[in-house]
């Protein structure tokens, strides 16, 4: 076991994996991280507490983490390249080690172009495989990323995201590549509306032989309206929502829009799950954390396996 | 106020005795003499009085500027300055003032400040205008002619008329372009063609192309490949490379097979004499509306096909477009000969089937019929194109091409062959798809441009064009990319950038764009446009 | 105050458009503004933003006749110049001047009476601006 | 070159603040060709200055020069006598020329009239843009010869985030995706390879990270 | 011997296009003009700019006939004529008499040449003949030409009965063009592209009009003259395929009654103008029977001087050339390239001689 944790143990027993979001308040209000661990408690393996996502100031990664184990639950840790430099992230990473996270996502981060403090210096000392690198190498060769021994080392089940839609394409699966050989354990896709696209990804992936290397979770997401998804289609890069979906949404009505996300969203969980070298599914229900359960369920993924 | 301002004279004089009423002359006069300037009124009333009143004057005074303030407009302006180049006096030092701008004012003393006002500016002008230096020139008097059609050989043939060496460049192995298939101008192309062949000052190079040119007018380096590669040093580039017509394939269905042919095929099926079906429809301007050569073409073969075949003929068109010579007495014929004409506005729908074409469109005069044609062939226009290498030509003579791909005119204020260099042109359908008087006329309109300016072998150039001081110059390359006639180029030995005078056509916006103030217009130089800023904004006198 | 005021304005005139305009408007005796002062220029494009902005500090309004669009004798040079107008603009929106009072006209060379009305209205229109509170002490 | 762009004609009254002699020196190199300093930008400057001075009934009197390179004692040594009569000195040169005057002339106010902004090239006319992050420790050579550092809005070394869309960054539909610039640029040159090795993490100890930076050739120096 | 001296007959564009030509290659030009002033036609029209040059070429000319005025190897003979010729090509003698100044008598004068250039241009054609138009008769019916030099003397639109801003203005095309039963079988080329230029500065003066072009066929000038049809479409002027046969004027009205086909309908609609535009063709110029005769040239069917199939600029003489819209109705573009192109004639003849 490379960190023992409960998403590592149920991916590595073959089990079809399920992780969630949630995403931290943009306040100090513990009882809010407390009111969603609740709501997904029971029906994800892990749960990904995002790092000021799109560049928004919001309560740290890793002690929403620490609040999550308290209440049982298992957090996937997300850590951005673009607010800390390698000593503030390594820094962090033995405390949180220390605190009990055992997966931890390595990303990029959102440019702080799109976020509340557009005018802040970013910092980008690392990229996400440099990042990948570091870690694994604290974990493995129990060495800081300057080289010099770590006594106790912080061992994590180490993740990344891919995006299989964005540009340029051609490269997308020689960067899935890159992170494995950068030392990922898996990696969490970008939300899949268009399956037809993602499968044909994962069959270059499997060319390569990558999903024998990691498991690889299929990003889902329910959608809330019409305009959101168009709004995906149209702004959000590497998002591909083909019109079939716009369509199923414009044609049930603005009453039975949710309804109709939540059917789409347990649609593409059953065809993902047929797609060979799929280890699971992450569903990303940001601030709508309450319809977790239901998608899971309706997907056929409860209960969820206790091993260990 | 003491100045070396003695050798400017200030000549001034009222026509029809317009001043007169309106301001005191005397007291202009009086005044500018206090500034230290020589005035000399004349009392002439009228402009040839006035003249040899002025070569007197400038016989009795030794001058070296001058002021001449009056009421005649620009239109005066030339015949002063050739009394001044009479006397050795240089037509740039002289400044003319437009009195009848003060006569506007009401008041005799406000008329008479203004007056005071507009020649002591044009003074102050001239006072800081320095001699306009010359130089000479070289010219190299070949001519290279790129193109061997219709447009390329008149331009070649009346070149040598003024004397001129020509070299003809064409692509193809053969001279005579598209005019050679149009059957009724064969006879006029063959005898351009042998006058051209039998004429020893061009020298025709068949299968080239130019692929590069260097340097600028009167001294141009092109290098041509062919058979050979080639390298001529000439004064002026004709480009003559024609056009191309391609069958506008999407307009029409792709069941057309055979039945749908262009207006170029027909004209090869006619002079071969094949034969020509029963029922034959035209149809023009589905692409290339606004041009009158599809017309021209038209009422021709409309009439040959009618009389030689007897076909039953129906033409449709957009415009009947007769603005040519004898167009109208063409479509008049081509009327009494029973060829039917039908105009739209929508275009017609066109089907293929079984041999057959139905085209069908309004009747325009009825507008609630419908008008179904059938025939058993169908015959329109080409679509017009710029030539082939049209693109590449234009990037290594660095000028510009039009929307559609054209050479381009766009200075309205010049010959439209004129292209934005000096000393590059562009005739016939390379710039403009137009007919054969046209091209003939604005060839030799063309050619009569350069051989006026190609017939010295050196020539002495004013220097009036914009002058770069080295000094300050710190080769930004503004001033060579924003010269809209390319009349820039980096000195390299001097590290500066250098203006070519004779391609120089003395703008002055390089002066404007650079920014470091290394740019001088000879004739407008900063001080003199700040020096009117500062006196006569301010309070007059 | 305000009412005696009579606007200075300078009036940068292309040889190809705006001079032959001008002489045009006065022979044919079409009355523009007193305290017009014009100057030749070969080109609209020979106008800096500097000469406009010295003559703004010398006076009250700057007026520049160039060729129509596309009608430029040198095929740019007027359009360089309105991009140059629309720098002074910005400028003179930053220290609080009216960009109003420099204004660019396209003519021809016999437009006469538009360049008599064109100043007209410019004139009044800088009259109701009143004095410009840039300009140099006299 | 260096290029920058003129503050704000309000940010430099702020500066002058009550001073009523002043001295604008351009410079006629890098912020000439980019036209933010000059001599034409320092003659608009001064007469926008007297402008706006003479609006608020406080006018003020400018001398401008513009030596050839701000950044060499010898030149900036002709602005002597003018600095001597001025109460402040405006300087449209880069950083370096402001510091120069500063070094020069410890007695001299000198005010920033310009914004260093990058280093870069005239795309065309009157378009700049940045080419060089001056990090001291190039890798043009693995890149096809495109700078990820400042192509790329996030510095990425080893290739594009998710955020580009048809070629462009996610920061801006105007800017070109960096990564995607140098996969073109690798893929002509038949060096997709480059993209598949992992680049470690850099040093950027040569950069403005390691404070502040100098050169000495023992060779050069008297 | 060949003389290096060229008679022009005529100052409009073509005949300076072809002095100023012939004055660069080294030549002394006379121009015989006929009015007190150069320029001919073109320089009594009005530019047609919009906010856009509309390529009218009208300044062109304005300029031309200025460089021409002040040229030193140009010597200007207004007020005079042609009375008679003898010689033969390089060594012609010209007979001419001139209105002599202040006592207007007529001096005669003869000229040594070695070529004359016919560029004696166009009359428009005269709107009185079409009697049906109300030409001369009702005030708001005007002629282009009449437009265009109110247009230039003003600088505004007015509408001839009360000087106000005309509402609903109409062009007739066709006006002595394209007209077998007034023996003008021929196409003018200008009208159509004048009178759209033309349409579209009054729209842009007074946008409120509302503009209708009556026509039969629209013929195309120069580059992208497609361009400009549309752009008078975009801006609301309409075109009607159909020309009125009559104009009936009210009494004390400013508007006048036209009856005309609707193209949409086919019904046949009445509309109410208050300025009518007579686009009115090129006509030959009255005394070119006159020259013909004289110098022994031919005319064509319609009375324009013949040009030869190899050159247009030829005439069946030697030594006489033909220059502009005297050949046949050409624009001011065309008749400026005329006239250069007769220069070069010029040069190629005296070289063979």
């Amino acid at each position: 076991m490379k960190s023992g944790s409960n998403l590592e143990k149920i991916l590595s027993a073959g089990k079809f994996a399920v992780t969630a979001e949630l995403g931290p308040p943009k306040s100090a209000d513990a009882e809010v991280v407390y009111k969603k661990a609740d709501i997904l408690k029971g029906c994800a393996d892990a749960v990904n507490i995002t790092d000021c996502q799109t560049a928004i100031v919001r309560m740290s990664s890793i002690a929403t983490a620490a609040m999550l184990i308290s209440k049982g639950l298992e957090p996937i840790a997300q850590m951005t390249c673009r607010d800390r430099n390698r000593i503030a992230i390594q820094s962090d990473l033995l405390g949180a080690s220390a605190l009990g996270v055992k997966n931890l996502l390595c990303l990029t981060g959102d440019h702080q172009k799109f976020g509340n403090h557009p005018q802040s210096k970013n910092v980008f000392d690392l990229d996400s495989i440099q990042l990948i690198k570091m870690v694994k190498d604290m974990r493995d060769e129990k060495v800081f990323q300057c080289g010099e021994e770590i006594k106790v080392e912080p061992r994590f089940f180490i993740g990344a995201a891919e995006s299989p839609f964005a540009d340029p394409v051609e490269l997308r699966v020689l960067m899935l590549a890159k992170k494995v050989t950068a030392g990922i354990d898996f990696v969490q896709t970008q939300i899949v509306y268009n399956v037809e696209k993602f499968a044909k990804w994962m069959e270059l992936v499997r060319e390569l032989g990558l999903d024998k290397k990691v498991y690889i979770l299929a990003g889902v997401a329910p959608l809330k309206s019409v305009g959101m998804a168009r709004y995906m289609k149209n702004n959000v890069p590497g998002m591909d929502v083909p019109d079939e979906v716009i369509n199923r949404m414009t044609a049930v009505g603005k009453e039975r829009a949710k309804e109709e996300g939540i059917n789409i969203c347990v649609d593409v969980i059953n065809q993902v799950k047929e797609i060979k070298g799929v280890a699971g599914v992450h569903v990303m229900a940001i601030e709508w954390e309450e319809v977790v359960p239901e998608i899971v369920e309706k997907a056929g993924l409860l209960p969820r396996p206790k091993i260990g | 106020m003491k100045r070396e301002v003695s050798k400017i004279g200030i000549f001034i004089y009222d026509c029809e005795s317009k001043l007169k009423n309106v301001l005191s002359i005397s007291e202009v006069c009086s005044k500018l003499e206090g500034l230290g300037f020589v005035c000399f009124e004349s009392p002439a009333s009228h402009f040839n009085e006035a003249m040899s009143d002025f070569e007197k004057y400038l016989k009795d005074n030794e001058m070296l500027k001058v002021v001449i303030a009056g009421c005649d407009s620009r239109s005066k302006e030339q015949i002063f300055k050739n009394s001044l180049k009479k006397v050795g006096l240089s037509p740039y030092w002289v400044n003319f003032v437009n009195l009848n701008e003060a006569i506007g004012y009401k008041e005799k003393k406000k008329a008479t400040e203004k007056a005071i006002n507009l020649v002591t500016q044009a003074a102050k002008w001239i006072e800081m205008q320095e001699i306009i230096g010359t130089q000479k020139v070289l010219l190299n008097q070949k001519v290279l002619v790129l193109g061997g059609g219709i447009a390329g050989i008149e331009t070649a043939l009346t070149l040598t008329e003024g004397g001129l060496d020509v070299i003809l460049i064409e692509e193809t192995s053969h001279l005579g372009g598209g005019a050679v298939a149009v059957e009724n101008l064969k006879g006029l192309v063959k005898s351009k063609i042998e006058a051209l062949v039998n004429e020893k000052k061009v020298r025709v190079i068949n299968s080239s192309h130019l692929v590069d040119l260097d340097g600028h007018v009167g001294r141009f380096t092109a290098r041509v490949e062919g058979e050979q590669k080639l390298i001529f040093e000439v004064g002026a580039v004709v480009v003559a490379t024609g056009n191309e017509l391609i069958l506008p394939i999407q307009e029409l269905d792709e069941s057309s097979g055979s039945l749908a042919i262009g207006q170029k095929d027909l004209e090869n099926r006619l002079s071969l004499s094949k034969d020509v079906p029963q029922r034959v429809c035209f149809l023009i301007d589905l692409v290339d509306e606004d041009l009158k050569i599809s017309t021209q073409v038209l009422l021709k073969q409309a009439l040959a096909v009618k009389e030689k075949f007897g076909s039953d003929v129906i033409c449709l068109c957009r415009d009947l477009k007769v603005s040519f010579d004898g167009g109208e007495k063409l479509y008049e014929k081509a009327q009494e000969a029973g060829v039917l004409f039908f105009k739209y506005t929508k275009k017609p729908k066109i089907a293929f089937s079984d041999e057959i074409v139905k085209t069908s469109l309004i009747n325009e005069d009825y507008p609630h019929e419908k008008l179904v044609f059938e025939s058993d062939l169908l015959v329109v226009n080409e679509k017009i194109m710029p030539g082939r290498g049209s693109n590449a030509l234009a990037e290594s003579l660095s000028v510009d091409l039009d929307s559609k791909g054209f050479f381009q005119s766009d200075n309205v204020k010049l010959l439209p062959t004129f292209s934005s260099r000096r000393g590059i042109f562009f005739v016939g359908g390379c710039r403009l798809p137009q007919n054969i008087n046209e091209t003939l006329s604005e060839a030799r309109a063309t050619a009569a441009e350069i051989f006026s300016f190609l017939s010295k072998e050196e020539i002495e150039l004013d220097l009036t064009s914009a002058k770069i001081d080295s000094d300050k110059c710190i080769l930004c390359l503004t001033c060579i990319r924003t010269c809209p006639h390319r009349a820039i180029v980096v000195d390299q030995e001097e590290e500066t950038a250098k203006v070519i005078p004779l391609a120089c056509q003395s703008c002055g916006i390089c002066v404007s764009e650079c920014p470091v103030v290394a740019i001088e217009l000879p004739l407008y130089t900063n001080a003199q446009i700040i020096g009117q800023l500062n006196d006569v904004v301010g309070e007059a006198g | 105050m305000k009412r005696d005021f009579e606007p200075k304005i300078t009036a940068f005139c292309c040889e190809h458009s705006g001079l032959p305009s001008a002489d045009m408007a006065v022979e044919s005796e079409f009355v523009y503004p007193e305290g017009v002062n014009i100057i030749k220029i070969p080109c609209s494009g020979k106008v800096e933003a500097i000469h406009i902005m010295r003559a703004l500090e010398e006076g009250d309004g700057v007026a520049i006749f160039a060729c129509h669009k596309e009608a430029c004798q040198f095929l740019r040079g007027n359009l360089r110049t309105e991009a140059k107008v629309t720098y002074i603009s910005k400028i003179l929106r930053e220290i609080g001047i009216e960009k109003e009072r420099v204004q660019m006209y396209f003519l021809a060379p016999s437009n006469g009476v538009k360049f008599a009305r064109t100043l007209r209205v410019f004139y009044k229109n800088l009259k109701d601006l009143g004095p410009n509170a840039g300009r140099k002490e006299l | 070159m260096i290029i920058g762009e003129r503050k704000p004609i309000q940010e430099i009254l702020d500066m002058i603040g009550e001073h009523d002699k002043i001295l604008i020196a351009g410079c006629g190199t890098c912020v000439a060709i980019c036209m933010a300093g000059g001599d034409k930008e320092v003659s608009i400057l001064a007469s926008a200055i007297r402008m706006a001075r003479n609006r608020e009934g406080k006018p003020i009197e400018i001398q401008e020069h513009t030596p050839l390179r701000q950044c060499e004692w010898e030149f900036v040594d002709e602005l002597k006598d003018k600095i001597k009569v001025s109460d402040t000195v405006l300087s449209m040169a880069c950083g370096i020329g402001v510091q120069t005057l500063v070094e020069r002339y410890p007695e001299a106010v000198v005010y920033p009239a310009v914004n260093t902004t990058f280093l870069g090239l005239p795309e065309e006319q009157g378009v700049w843009s940045e080419r060089c992050g001056a990090c001291g420790n190039c890798v043009l050579d693995k890149t096809g010869g495109i700078c990820p550092i400042v192509r790329c809005s996030k510095s990425l070394l080893n290739g594009p985030c998710g955020g580009a869309q048809d070629g462009k960054c996610e920061i801006d539909p105007e800017v070109d995706c960096g990564w995607q610039l140098i996969y073109d640029r690798l893929k002509v040159l038949g060096k997709l390879d480059n993209l598949t090795k992992i680049s470690p993490a850099k040093d950027w100890s040569t950069g403005r990270d390691g404070g502040p930076r100098k050169i000495v050739r023992e060779d050069m120096k008297l | 011997m060949n003389s290096k001296e060229v008679a022009i007959i005529g100052g409009g564009v073509a005949g300076i296009s072809a002095a100023v030509a012939l004055t660069d290659i080294g030549f002394m030009v006379h121009i015989i003009e006929r009015d007190v002033q150069l320029g001919g036609h073109a320089t009594s029209f009005a530019c047609k700019a919009t906010d856009k040059c509309s390529k009218c070429l009208v300044c062109v000319a304005d300029e031309l006939v200025l460089k021409a005025s002040q040229h030193p190897k140009i010597r200007v003979l207004t007020g005079s004529e042609v009375m008679s010729f003898s010689g033969k090509p390089g060594d012609f003698e010209l007979r001419i008499s001139q209105a002599g100044g202040e006592e207007s008598l007529f001096k005669e004068s003869v000229l040594k040449i070695g070529a004359i250039v016919i560029a004696t241009g166009f009359m428009p054609f005269n709107a009185e003949e079409k009697k049906e138009y109300g030409y001369g008769k009702y005030k708001n019916v005007i002629t282009a030409s009449d437009f265009e030099r109110a247009i230039r003397a003003n600088g505004a639109i007015s509408r001839p009965t009360d000087g106000s801003a005309p509402e609903k203005i109409t062009f007739f095309q066709c006006v002595g063009s394209r007209d077998e039963s007034i023996g003008k079988g021929y196409c003018s080329k200008v009208c159509c592209s004048y009178a759209l230029k033309l349409s579209k500065l009054v729209k842009s003066e007074i946008p409120e009009s509302d503009i209708t072009i009556f026509y039969m066929d629209v013929q195309p000038t120069g580059k992208d003259f497609l361009k400009l049809r549309e752009s008078c479409e975009e801006m609301g002027i309409k075109f009607v395929r159909n020309l009125p046969s009559k104009i009936y004027g009210y009494a004390d009205s400013d508007f006048m009654r036209v009856n005309n086909l609707n193209n949409n309908t086919g019904e046949v609609v009445q509309d109410e103008f208050d300025l009518i535009v007579l686009s009115v063709g090129m006509s030959p110029q009255n005394d070119v029977k006159f020259l013909a005769n004289t110098f022994k040239v031919d005319l064509d069917e319609h009375n324009f001087f013949k040009g030869l199939k190899q050159s247009t600029n030829l005439s069946n003489t030697p030594g006489i050339f033909l220059a502009g819209a005297c050949q046949g109705p050409k624009d001011i573009e065309e008749s400026m390239a005329h006239g250069r192109a007769a220069a070069a004639e010029v040069v190629k003849m005296l070289r063979e001689q």
